[in-house]
């Protein structure tokens, strides 16, 4: 290393002249070779590998010279599975968004009351993240078994037209699979709602009790406007995850029944490795990438475009 | 008629006791000022007549009712933070309105009242703003229009101005005397910045762990403080302390090495007897030049370090054994070394017991 | 020399099938590492693929045979075995010989088929039938008759797993025995669309979609877990490979005392011949080479054939093996082989994607009863008019 | 108003009667305690399904305690339980988890710390460009990474091969998977790192400049000791999420290397008959224990650490 | 020999300008105070005089050695910084040796340097306790220290004691200037207080939008200010500004009502010509009492508000049309309404042009 940024005792000798900017922080930039090689290599790379394979006839192996064109996207548009994925994807998430947020911010602020017994309610609420997806596919397999489950209970406790049966029903699957993701991750964003609650200050609630806002309506009209940072954190963390849900639907119910819960990362997997249609495979995922992008992009420039920040 | 009354007030955190059976009586219309040092339980004591604290034992009148157990928006009470307490996503209209709004008062009513505010506090330019798009100034008048838009008897501030540079609090300490003059309402102003304490406050309230040591006008405070502690406290420069005795029938003050003359001295209850002391003089009670020698006391001292402030100099020197510093024109010239004659009537200053501290 | 091989084969019958090719190894004084990775191929065929592509292959594995690994081939990364198979004769003994054709690519061997599996198969609990007082039908048409009785002794008709190959496999198996070998070949061999929409075909598709009636209370998951429906006389029947067998083994069953087997469903008495073939990813390294082509030699040596397939339940690769141990039903199997009443296997016909397509497909039909039989018809039409 | 109402008569003296049935006080406790049901029916389904036998699994329902408590299926799922022809549960994937996990987990820290301490302090130009990069990587679901990922690492493996003339696998060696891991883990871990280090009072920083000391210095001798709460989340949240990754584990590492999800995995799908929904429990829980003691343990440094980190930025 | 020489310093953030060609010569020894408004680019001037921005325009150099490009640590300066900025992990005697084991130096004299900063200081009680453990004036005086060790002939402060209550503010200050007599080090000191500036400085650079206005003796600036702004900015009760024309001959200063002799007055340079201007007025100026007649102009006033504050007394008035602020005594009884007569001679003032606001 001939030249360092902090060490510079020749740089000192030839005080007058501008060191060249290449060589600024020159420490600071080689200590980010592994996240620019990241970005670069890995993230805008290897997406656009797989944009280019998806217009390719790629089988078992990418076959970057047989171009197809758009093939492979109208065969995608044409498929009733990946129709269903997407129908699937966008009610998962927008549901789980929803109620997410929802009851992360519920709980949240119910722990904020200086309850008894926080940190035992709090580790209730968060444990399950500890768990994979697939275990908690596994779990609430089981717990929502039409044969031993809480159906069963409930039938056994006297109601006997009780019917509570998702993930045999393709109607309603999709919700029984919501239950489980809201119960593995619910407890994250709970965490990140009450260290953001806890970061308002004491004078607010104060001011709003002198001024008699009820409890409900300081939450509703000054706290959570006030959160507004906390809230993006959280939608992006379960964003994020909404778009990669695979694990649970494969422990959960395989997709089935039928098709009716699959999701687009397991479309693209299957068809990736399954049916060793590649091509295809990449254009799915790279649909997913584009309604990412649809979705990121204008957050993005919102949040650091308009204005300038820091 | 009393307008705030605290009784026996007593406040534990868990097994911390904060404030002791408090006593406090606020007139009507009256600016009171609590002063103190950091956590010596002013801004608890406001958050219990607020009724943001749950007290452990006493009571609170607010405008001869009790209201104890009233929750803090019944009770005829504004309030003004530290922080200002904005709500951020609102304008300073919406600021304004909102106590209003919830409380389901009118439309016109609510309109006409933050009218008024804005113009009494003239933020009118600024009604559509966000307090992110204020200044610090700005930001404390908005607080301020909250209290007043309720059109409330009891107005309390904790710290109102203590975010604010030094100048923006001297124009807004005026501004806040002259909308006391016009409101006439009851105001107790919590802060620990005796410039503001003195120029505000009609009384001033000295507290220290909990208990009220002194509550007297500011003239008062500062002339005959009740104990060595209030003294020290107020005044800056600090106040000058000279250990010593007092002579037989309270004539003289005699430290290891110095005798202080204490004809005229007024004491607080009876007569002075003999006893050990200590002997407060306020830097700013030095004579020196022409007039030193009408004085009670003179001496002659040697200047160590001076610090020339514009309008004063401070002057520090050594006096019967102990550091003393004195205040001067900032015109005068001195520098270190230099010999000077100084002056002052001991009888002016206060005694303290030696041992209870309090006031002779 | 250590050798890792992947397979998927973890239920109970095959597990102990695999058993017997891991004690014949290791008594040639190679060490046979086990890779099983749960969950059908679905799972592990990734895994596999991308270990063979990233360069750290594993020295054995499983793929079903047929067109799956062409690419790979293609692209070098397997070993050629043809030597080991001139050896062994494999030409003469592989019966049918369109086993060692699928491994043929270019005249040159690149796997060991070990097993013949056929989907064609029904099976039939003589314990449910018992309950519902009906006797065991002997062909597609009885079962179909005898269906209402087991509904009303509250037995499920038909199990049914929901995995993708299980309904289309089921379907295959329908088509068939309905349809008939000349219609399959045309449609699967010959990629004719026309026939795919026609009549006949749908036929097919009305017994399928009858079919579905009658498993629409099956609601389990695995193959297995469906096939022990059957043991347990909880379902009347199961359509499903002739590896259901290892099922019945396993817990005790004897075929004709406690579970009937029909090939073909009792109608049209075929087998396809798919079956399983062990793949050699190239290492780079002689000792292994060597002894990977000590492996698939011993794959397909008489011995390990007999132990291996009497466990799976599957039918040997070759034809020159006494089976005489063999229970009535792999009986049957081995009768009908010999009488050449065959057909290819899907896997070895389609490619995996149309495969893929297909039990999209028929996934979705089996598990939507409002999916008419004439609209997947003609989404079926329209797969196998894209098939290549 | 009903406290007054309902003490008429009564000096209102002293602290505020609070009557611990208030309505808001059901409501709040009320809450709270079924969303506590919520979350924890499943874990209990899954403690007291391990503690039954199979024929009490099939008649009883899920819910109902064991009459008879056996540890069998957690001794069965522990050491016995069999996938392919091996039969010994997941005492063996344990090891490897452990093995995997550690360096992984130090790797990718280590790196995404740096990352986030260059990326607050030592900005640099286009260093902001890396950043949103990184952030959009987040939300590219993996299974589109896999493939090019295989092959990088194929060709990183031979390209140090060729450099080091010995041979190097990264593809199927505990280091392939630490890079997956780290590249995966990079965008939230750096976000957080660099929301915290943003926090860090700049003067701190100029301070430790003026004293001499560069980018390394002021890293380790300030930042890091500094930084505990936050080291603390990101380390709940690797250890969680690669102790139960099951993608990348399967398919970057070997047979002998498998890591106790793909075990788990094994015995849950290898359906023997029917389905050991016992043994799958105690194999569940016994998978989920190291991430379950750390959240039980550091709960409170969790939270926290989040305050500290995640929230602002 | 100059010290430190900051030439044509230009420095921006994007597109904005902070310093616009500044420059700046401090001698050896001496104690330069920065004083200015917030904002007007104080802490960014200090900042890249230590290196710790990256300057766009200009050269700086420090004892004799241009420095322009070098690391801040090889620039021999120290820096104290507002919030401490001590290292939260590390004791006392960790925070004072880091900067020295980062330079290599050896063990002992490692040792006896802290040593020594330790005893002028008077912190080796504290060596051991992490800062934590300290109140805020220790946490000052160890960040002092960490200056001091490092043996630098320049020390830069950015508002070290602004953090810290008036009391411990007070008592530090002295202890600066001690310190600065006993090290007789070049000292460069941000603040805003100018209280702070008037007391510690050797000489004072008023700063305003990244240009210095005034540099000059703490008397001087308060005395003879430039210009308008800085006449405005110093001093505390704030000057009083006239409106009005200088007659002919510099004789006089007439306003709407009221005439003022301004005989004697120092011009800056040459004689008053007769213009439009300002003149301003120090409230401490003001004469009440029975001198008041010594005064050139005397005139009667109403009292319209005052400040008691103890020491002093601030009277709010109206004099010639503009509101006038004056400091009597804190022992002087005044009420609102009383009716004053006083005194002040508007030749010790300050004249301004009323376009250029240069002093006249
Ligand atoms: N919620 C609380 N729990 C425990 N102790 C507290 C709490 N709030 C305040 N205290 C303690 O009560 C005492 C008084 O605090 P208070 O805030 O009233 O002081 P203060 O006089 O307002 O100080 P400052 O001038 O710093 O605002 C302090 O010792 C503080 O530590
Ligand atoms: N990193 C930055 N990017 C852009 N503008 C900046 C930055 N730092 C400071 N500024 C701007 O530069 C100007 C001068 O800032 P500086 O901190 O030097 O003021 P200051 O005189 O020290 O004020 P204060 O008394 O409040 O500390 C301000 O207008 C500020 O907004
Ligand atoms: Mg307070
Ligand atoms: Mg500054």
């Amino acid at each position: 290393m001939a030249v360092t940024d902090s060490g510079g005792t020749e740089s000192a000798r030839t005080p007058a002249k501008k060191p060249n900017r290449l060589f600024k922080n020159l420490t600071a930039k080689l200590a980010s070779v592994p996240m620019i090689l990241t970005a670069i290599v890995v993230f805008i790379g290897c997406t656009g590998w797989t944009i280019y394979h998806s217009f390719t006839k790629s089988r078992l192996l990418p076959a970057p010279d047989k171009w197809v064109g758009l093939d492979q996207y109208e065969r995608l548009w044409s498929t009733r599975r990946w129709l269903v994925s997407i129908e699937n994807l966008a009610i998962y998430g927008i549901c789980s968004l929803v109620l997410s947020l929802v009851i992360g911010f519920t709980l949240a602020a119910l722990l904020d009351r200086k309850i008894r017994g926080e940190s035992v309610f709090r580790t209730i609420f968060l444990y399950p993240f500890a768990l994979s997806f697939i275990v908690t596919g596994l779990v609430w397999q089981w717990v929502l078994n039409p044969d031993f489950g809480i159906q069963s209970v409930v039938q056994r406790w006297g109601w006997e037209s009780f019917t509570f049966d998702p993930l045999n029903n393709a109607d309603i699957v999709i919700y029984g699979i919501l239950i489980a993701g809201i119960w593995q991750g619910s407890g994250f964003i709970m965490v990140i709602m009450l260290a953001g609650l806890r970061g308002i200050d004491e004078d607010i609630w104060k001011a709003t009790r002198v001024e008699g806002i009820p409890v409900w309506k300081t939450y509703i009209v000054v706290i959570i406007p006030m959160m507004r940072p906390v809230f993006v954190t959280a939608l992006v963390l379960i964003a994020a995850g909404i778009i990669k849900v695979y694990d649970l639907v494969v422990a959960q119910t395989s997709g089935g029944p039928g098709i009716s819960s699959e999701v687009p990362a397991k479309y693209v997997i299957e068809k990736m490795f399954q049916s060793q249609n590649l091509g295809q495979g990449f254009a799915a995922s790279t649909m997913m990438l584009v309604s990412v992008l649809v979705v990121l992009i204008p957050w993005a420039y919102l949040e650091f475009g308009g204005k300038r920040r820091d | 008629m009393t307008n705030v009354t605290v009784k026996d007030l007593t406040l534990e955190f868990g097994a911390v006791r904060v404030l002791d059976k408090l006593n406090l009586e606020i007139e009507e219309g009256e600016f009171l000022v609590l002063l103190g040092a950091s956590g010596c339980g002013k801004s608890t004591l406001l958050n219990c007549i607020a009724g943001l604290l749950d007290i452990t034992d006493g009571e609170i009148h607010i405008g001869g009712r009790n209201v104890t157990w009233e929750e803090p928006s019944e009770r005829g009470i504004g309030m003004v933070f530290q922080s200002y307490a904005l709500y951020p996503q609102m304008t300073v209209e919406g600021n304004l309105s909102f106590g209003l709004k919830n409380a389901k008062v009118p439309k016109p009513e609510i309109a006409e009242r933050v009218a008024r505010a804005a113009e009494i506090l003239q933020i009118e330019p600024l009604l559509k703003r966000k307090p992110a798009a204020l200044s610090g100034g700005q930001r404390q008048r908005v607080a301020i229009g909250r209290a007043l838009v309720r059109d409330v008897d009891v107005f309390l501030f904790d710290e109102p101005l203590s975010n604010l540079d030094a100048k923006l609090r001297a124009d807004l300490r005026v501004e806040l005397k002259l909308l006391h003059q016009r409101l006439q309402n009851t105001m107790i102003y919590v802060t620990h910045d005796q410039v503001e304490a003195m120029t505000l406050a009609d009384r001033i309230a000295i507290m220290r762990g909990g208990v009220v040591q002194q509550i007297a006008s500011p003239a008062e405070v500062y002339n005959r403080p009740s104990n060595k502690y209030v003294a020290g406290f107020i005044g800056s420069p600090t106040i000058n302390f000279f250990e010593g005795d007092i002579a037989e029938g309270g004539v003289e003050f005699a430290t290891a090495d110095t005798k202080m003359p204490l004809t005229g001295y007024e004491a607080s209850q009876g007569a002075l007897s003999a006893r050990p002391a200590w002997l407060g003089i306020r830097p700013e009670s030095v004579i020196t030049g022409t007039d030193v020698d009408t004085q009670p006391f003179t001496t002659e001292i040697t200047v160590e370090l001076f610090e020339a402030m514009g309008a004063d100099t401070l002057v520090y020197t050594t006096l019967a054994g102990t550091p003393f510093r004195f205040r001067m024109s900032g015109q005068a010239r001195v520098a270190a070394g230099d010999t000077l004659r100084i002056g002052f009537d001991p009888a002016q200053g206060s005694l303290f017991d030696k041992t209870t501290e309090e006031r002779l | 020399a250590d050798l890792e091989v992947t397979h998927w084969w973890t239920s109970g019958g095959e597990a102990a099938a695999v058993a017997e090719f891991a004690k014949a190894l290791d008594a040639t004084g190679h060490t046979w590492i086990d890779g099983a990775i749960a969950g059908s191929g679905g799972t592990a065929r990734p895994i596999i693929i991308s270990r063979i592509i990233g360069g750290d292959p594993m020295h054995a594995t499983q793929l079903n045979h047929g067109r799956q690994a062409e690419e790979l081939i293609e692209a070098g990364l397997l070993l050629d075995i043809t030597d080991v198979a001139e050896a062994q004769g494999w030409k003469d003994i592989i019966n049918p010989s369109s086993l060692l054709d699928s491994c043929t690519v270019d005249g040159k061997i690149y796997c060991a088929p070990v097993n013949i599996h056929s989907w064609q198969w029904i099976w039939l609990s003589h314990k449910a039938y018992e309950d519902a007082g009906v006797p065991v039908p002997s062909n597609w048409d009885e079962y179909v008759a005898s269906a209402a009785a087991l509904e009303a002794a509250g037995k499920i008709p038909l199990a049914m797993g929901q995995q993708a190959w299980q309904s289309s496999g089921a379907f295959g198996v329908i088509n068939v025995a309905v349809g008939g070998v000349e219609l399959w070949n045309k449609i699967n061999v010959e990629k004719d669309a026309e026939a795919a929409g026609g009549a006949e075909m749908a036929k097919v598709f009305e017994a399928a979609a009858a079919a579905r009636a009658m498993a629409a209370n099956s609601n389990v998951q695995d193959w297995n877990q469906a096939t022990n429906l059957v043991i347990t006389g909880q379902a009347g029947a199961q359509i499903m490979g002739d590896w259901a067998q290892g099922e019945f083994q396993v817990a005790g069953q004897v075929a004709g005392e406690d579970y009937t087997c029909l090939p073909g469903l009792g109608v049209n008495e075929v087998i396809s011949t798919g079956g399983d073939a062990f793949y050699f990813p190239k290492q780079g390294d002689a000792d292994i080479e060597a002894a990977q082509k000590e492996l698939a030699a011993l794959l397909v040596s008489p011995e390990v054939q007999v132990n291996f397939n009497l466990k799976k339940g599957s039918l040997p690769v070759r034809g020159d093996i006494d089976l005489s141990s063999a229970n009535d039903c792999m009986k049957k199997g081995l009768e009908i082989l010999a009488a050449g009443n065959i057909l290819l296997s899907g896997d070895q016909v389609l490619s995996a994607d149309t495969s893929g397509q297909i039990e999209d497909l028929m996934v979705e039909f089996w598990n939507d009863p409002s999916y008419s039989a004439a609209d997947a018809q003609a989404k079926y039409a329209e797969i196998i008019g894209d098939a290549d | 108003m009903t406290d007054a109402t309902a003490n008429k008569g009564v000096t209102p003296r002293g602290a505020k009667p609070r009557r611990r049935l208030s309505p808001t006080n059901i409501m709040l406790y009320g809450t709270l305690f079924v969303a506590s049901v919520y979350y924890l029916l499943p874990l209990y389904v899954m403690i007291v399904t391990s503690l039954k036998g199979m024929p009490e699994i099939r008649l009883g329902n899920v819910f109902s305690p064991p009459v008879e408590v056996t540890f069998e299926p957690w001794v069965k799922a522990w050491a016995e339980a069999c996938t392919g022809i091996n039969c010994d549960g997941l005492s063996r994937g344990f090891w490897n988890s452990v093995q995997i996990l550690v360096p992984s987990v130090v790797i990718s820290i280590a790196i995404a710390s740096v990352n986030g301490y260059a990326l607050s302090l030592w900005k640099f130009k286009g260093s902001e460009v890396f950043f949103t990069i990184l952030i959009f990587g987040a939300f590219i679901p993996y299974q589109v990474m896999i493939y090019p990922i295989v092959i990088l690492l194929r060709e990183a493996g031979d390209v140090l091969s060729a450099m080091t003339g010995t041979k190097i696998r990264l593809m199927g060696s505990v280091w392939g998977l630490v890079i997956v891991h780290t590249i995966f883990g990079m965008p939230i871990l750096t976000l957080l790192f660099r929301n915290y280090f943003a926090s860090v009072p700049e003067e701190l920083f100029k301070a430790a400049r003026v004293d001499g000391a560069g980018f390394w210095g002021i890293y380790f001798r300030i930042m890091l000791p500094m930084a505990l709460p936050i080291f603390v989340v990101a380390m709940i949240l690797q250890v969680t999420g690669i102790w139960n990754d099951f993608l990348f584990g399967v398919i970057f590492t070997k047979p002998e290397t498998y890591p106790m999800t793909v075990q788990l995995n094994n015995i849950v799908n290898s359906v023997q008959g029917v389905k050991e929904y016992n043994v799958n429990m105690a194999a569940t829980l016994l998978t989920g224990l190291v991430p379950l003691i750390i959240y039980f343990a550091s709960g409170k440094l969790f939270v926290r650490g989040i305050a500290a980190g995640a929230v602002k930025g």
